[in-house]
């Protein structure tokens, strides 16, 4: 029975290697946003632009 | 479109949420019921494969309401859950695709077979892989959001099919969970109560995990065209 | 020209009492005027016909060399060959009809005309499902010639048109999105295909079982899963086309 | 009842704005035609002139604000419109395989005109062009000035109430210029509502009663012809559209 078990290791772990992926890759792409976002407010500061102050990008 | 504390505790609510879920659902799938007597560990697979199944299914049909709002409406919040849900609804077929392969080579000893079932899904892999390369390759913004809506509705076809081939094949070697099959004639659940109970709580945990995920991705859209349009204005300021 | 503006058929102004009855050409004399337009257009420089029909030839002979096989194996092939050529010469003709009309402009004259969106849609799309048709018969002969298999069969002929209106109905939906792309020629097969694949299923299949004379509820559900496809798909083209021309 | 409907314009928009992506090219345009008034709009490249007639002729849709053409109001009566509006734009909106006379007679077929009318209406019309002993011929053969007259003979054919010219006269030579001039002459004498942009200051301030400039997305300047002298319409125009640009 049990030489099964490696299919289902198999599965699980694309599973939840997919899971993992796309979290991650949403978690990356928010960081990458928020840094942008900041240095963005910082060129906006540094022109003296009037521009409003964002409200601090929301955490996850 | 910034959000309110409200919403930010709830999606961080349902966040935890999905976790204790999704460990309590693997924690069920390993203990809580014994291998099967026919087809041994690899029928574990079976509760994943479902359950992210379902969670696609609810992704996909997303879709085709934001398609629809966004055509009657013009509002981009649609046309933004109409990709949030596309994406995740892929990663998750992508799952049940797999998990169907890792399925089938015990049972059916290959790793593939033209079987309706199993191609039906991959079919409709690839039409909502097609959704985002349509994306990709229109330049307007607002055509494109108006072709991502219509295609996503005729895509929904394709789930359709997945569904219905099932029934309308008899030769299908994809056993059936309910209804009329080959070995079971009599249809309905007939499968022990542990398992069955399993199977539910797959499916509730991966649907809450399908919220979640696309909610997610929403905010992370809505954050991006925040940023890009800040990045505009500032730039074109200097 | 020296008539006064304003004759019977286009109201100066809005009169102020009461509805005036549309004034849009009726429905099917709408429908059957473009796709006469798009047939004797195609009749008058047969480029298009003649270029899918070339691709039809030639790839029954590649099919038909690949396929060296013994009878009944061939049996079962041969409606996949019919249908896989048919898709592709049919994605063929789709494009480059849509794509002309887009590239010229003419598109904008059939939006200015006062005729319902859908029969434009309707229009165009039996201008190409003819395309297909001929395409299709075109290839039952050379098929039924080279794999010597009778294709040409009322069933048979009953699951290519149904298969065609299917294919035609998203083929001219998404070619009319598609044209619009940076990259339209590669893009119409990635958005056509997998939507059209149930169809193409459930054609082949049906086709098969009749080929192989199997009794009729092995080739029945098919026939069902076609015609429901086909409705849905009309439906589909019917409602959304609107949304897809309009700027 | 009659000077109830006639006192109101045959073209009212109000606060016009259009945005392609992220530049707007309309930018909260208003405009009143008056009934029979030939208007010349002028502007430079990318004013947005052809973006406004667009909206005009129904063929997009601005992003807000308000048409209404002979009363009806679009885009929701857009058929009533359509019916009543002939169009000409920098495409001819021909078909290239057909000869002219199935041309015209595929769009009086498409304008639903009375039967009997069709063939004879067609005829009229391409003796009126001048193109009548050209009839058989497929419009490919055709030069840019006789494709020109034949696509005005389509604008025409369904005597609409309103015309709109996108820069007619691009691509003639002088004779086919100077046959538009007549026609066009013949077409306002008609009572026709007409909007025409062109380039040629000297050509719009002879045909038409007023003139508007467009600039930047919006009009910056709108008079009736007889308060201005056509020498100082250069003048006037560098310092609009100039003052604008140069900036």
């Amino acid at each position: 029975m049990a030489e099964y078990a490696e299919y289902m290791i198999l599965g699980y772990a694309t599973m939840a290697v997919i899971l993992g992926a796309m979290v991650l890759a949403m978690v990356l792409r928010y960081r990458s946003l928020t840094r942008e976002a900041r240095l963005i407010e910082q060129i906006a500061i540094e022109e003296g632009l009037a521009g409003d102050r964002e409200p601090r990008p929301d955490r996850a | 479109m910034t959000y309110s504390v409200p919403r930010d505790r709830a999606l961080k609510g349902l966040t935890i949420a999905a976790g204790v879920l999704f460990v309590l659902a693997m924690l069920m799938d390993f203990f809580y019921v014994g291998p099967e007597k026919t087809q041994g560990e690899a029928q574990r697979i079976f509760y994943i494969h479902l359950g992210s199944f379902l969670g696609a299914f609810i992704a996909f049909a997303a879709a085709v309401v934001a398609g629809i709002r966004y055509l009657s409406s013009r509002e981009s919040r649609w046309d933004i859950l109409g990709l949030a849900s596309v994406e995740i609804g892929l990663g998750l077929s992508g799952i049940t695709i797999i998990t169907g392969m890792a399925w089938a080579k015990p049972i059916w000893n290959t790793w593939w077979t033209w079987d309706p079932r199993l191609t039906s899904i991959t079919i409709m892999w690839l039409a909502y892989a097609a959704y985002l390369m349509l994306r990709a390759g229109i330049d307007d913004p607002e055509r494109r959001r108006r072709f991502a809506a219509v295609y996503g509705i005729v895509a929904f076809a394709s789930v359709l099919f997945t569904i219905i081939i099932i029934r309308v094949r008899p030769d299908t070697i994809h056993p059936v969970v309910a209804g009329p099959t080959q070995a079971d004639p009599s249809g309905g659940f007939d499968v022990a109560g542990r398992i069955r109970d399993t199977l539910f709580f797959n499916l509730f945990t991966f649907s809450v995990i399908t919220v979640t995920l696309v909610w997610h991705r929403i905010r992370l859209e809505n954050l991006a065209e925040r940023v890009t349009r800040r990045k505009l204005d500032v730039l074109s300021e200097l | 020209m020296s008539a006064p503006p304003g004759n019977a058929h286009s109201t100066p102004n809005k009169p102020s009492a009461g509805r005036v009855r549309r004034p849009v050409t009726a429905y099917w004399r709408a429908v059957g005027v473009i796709a006469w337009k798009d047939l004797r257009a195609e009749i008058r420089s047969r480029e298009l016909v003649t270029s899918m029909i070339l691709f039809t030839l030639m790839t029954v002979m590649v099919f038909s060399l690949a396929l060296e096989l013994d009878a009944d194996a061939r049996q079962n092939t041969v409606a996949g060959v019919l249908w896989v050529t048919v898709v592709f010469a049919g994605m063929l003709g789709l494009s480059r009809s849509l794509a002309a009309e887009k590239d010229r402009g003419s598109l904008d004259a059939l939006l200015l005309a006062p005729i319902d969106r859908s029969a434009l849609f309707f229009g165009k799309m039996i201008g190409n499902l003819v395309f297909v048709l001929v395409v299709a018969g075109v290839l039952m002969f050379a098929l039924t010639v080279m794999f010597n298999i009778t294709l040409i069969r009322p069933l048979i002929v009953l699951f290519v048109l149904l298969g065609s209106i299917g294919f035609t109905t998203v083929g001219t939906l998404f070619s009319s999105m598609s044209v619009h792309a940076r990259a339209r020629e590669t893009l119409l097969p990635i958005l056509l295909l997998p939507v059209v694949l149930p169809i193409l299923i459930s054609a082949v299949r049906g086709s098969t079982a009749i080929l192989n004379d199997l009794p009729s509820d092995d080739w029945l559900p098919w026939l069902q899963l076609l015609v429901v496809a086909d409705v849905i798909f009309l439906a589909a083209g019917y409602a959304l086309f609107d949304f897809v021309v309009e700027e | 009842m009659i000077d109830e409907v006639a006192a109101r314009p045959m073209i009212e928009a109000q606060k016009l704005v259009k945005i392609f992506g992220v530049n707007p090219v309309l930018r909260g345009l208003d405009l009143d035609v008056q009934r029979g008034e030939f208007l010349a709009l002028l502007g430079p490249n990318g004013s947005g002139k052809t973006t406004l007639l667009r909206i005009l002729a129904a063929l997009a849709r601005p992003t807000s604000g308000t048409v209404r053409i002979g009363g009806w109001e679009l885009p929701g009566e857009a058929d009533y419109v359509r019916a009543q509006l002939g169009v000409v734009s920098h495409m001819p909106l021909l078909y290239d395989t057909l000869t002219a006379e199935e041309n015209l007679l595929f769009f009086a077929r498409l304008y639903d005109l009375p039967r009997g009318e069709r063939r004879d209406r067609v005829h009229t019309m391409l003796r009126r062009v001048g193109l009548h002993r050209r009839a058989r011929d497929v419009v490919r053969t055709f030069s840019r000035g006789m494709v020109q007259r034949l696509a005005i003979a389509r604008a025409v054919l369904h005597d609409p109430a309103v015309l709109l010219l996108d820069e007619p006269y691009t691509g003639l030579d002088q004779d086919a210029a100077a046959l538009l001039d007549d026609l066009l002459g013949e077409v306002a004498a008609a009572g026709r509502t007409v909007i025409m942009t062109t380039h040629d200051l000297r050509r719009g301030h002879a045909l038409a009663d007023r003139i508007a400039i467009l600039s930047r997305g919006t009009i910056v300047y709108d008079v009736s012809c007889h308060a201005v002298a056509a020498a100082d319409l250069p003048g006037l125009y560098a310092d609009v559209t100039g003052a604008v640009t140069t900036r």
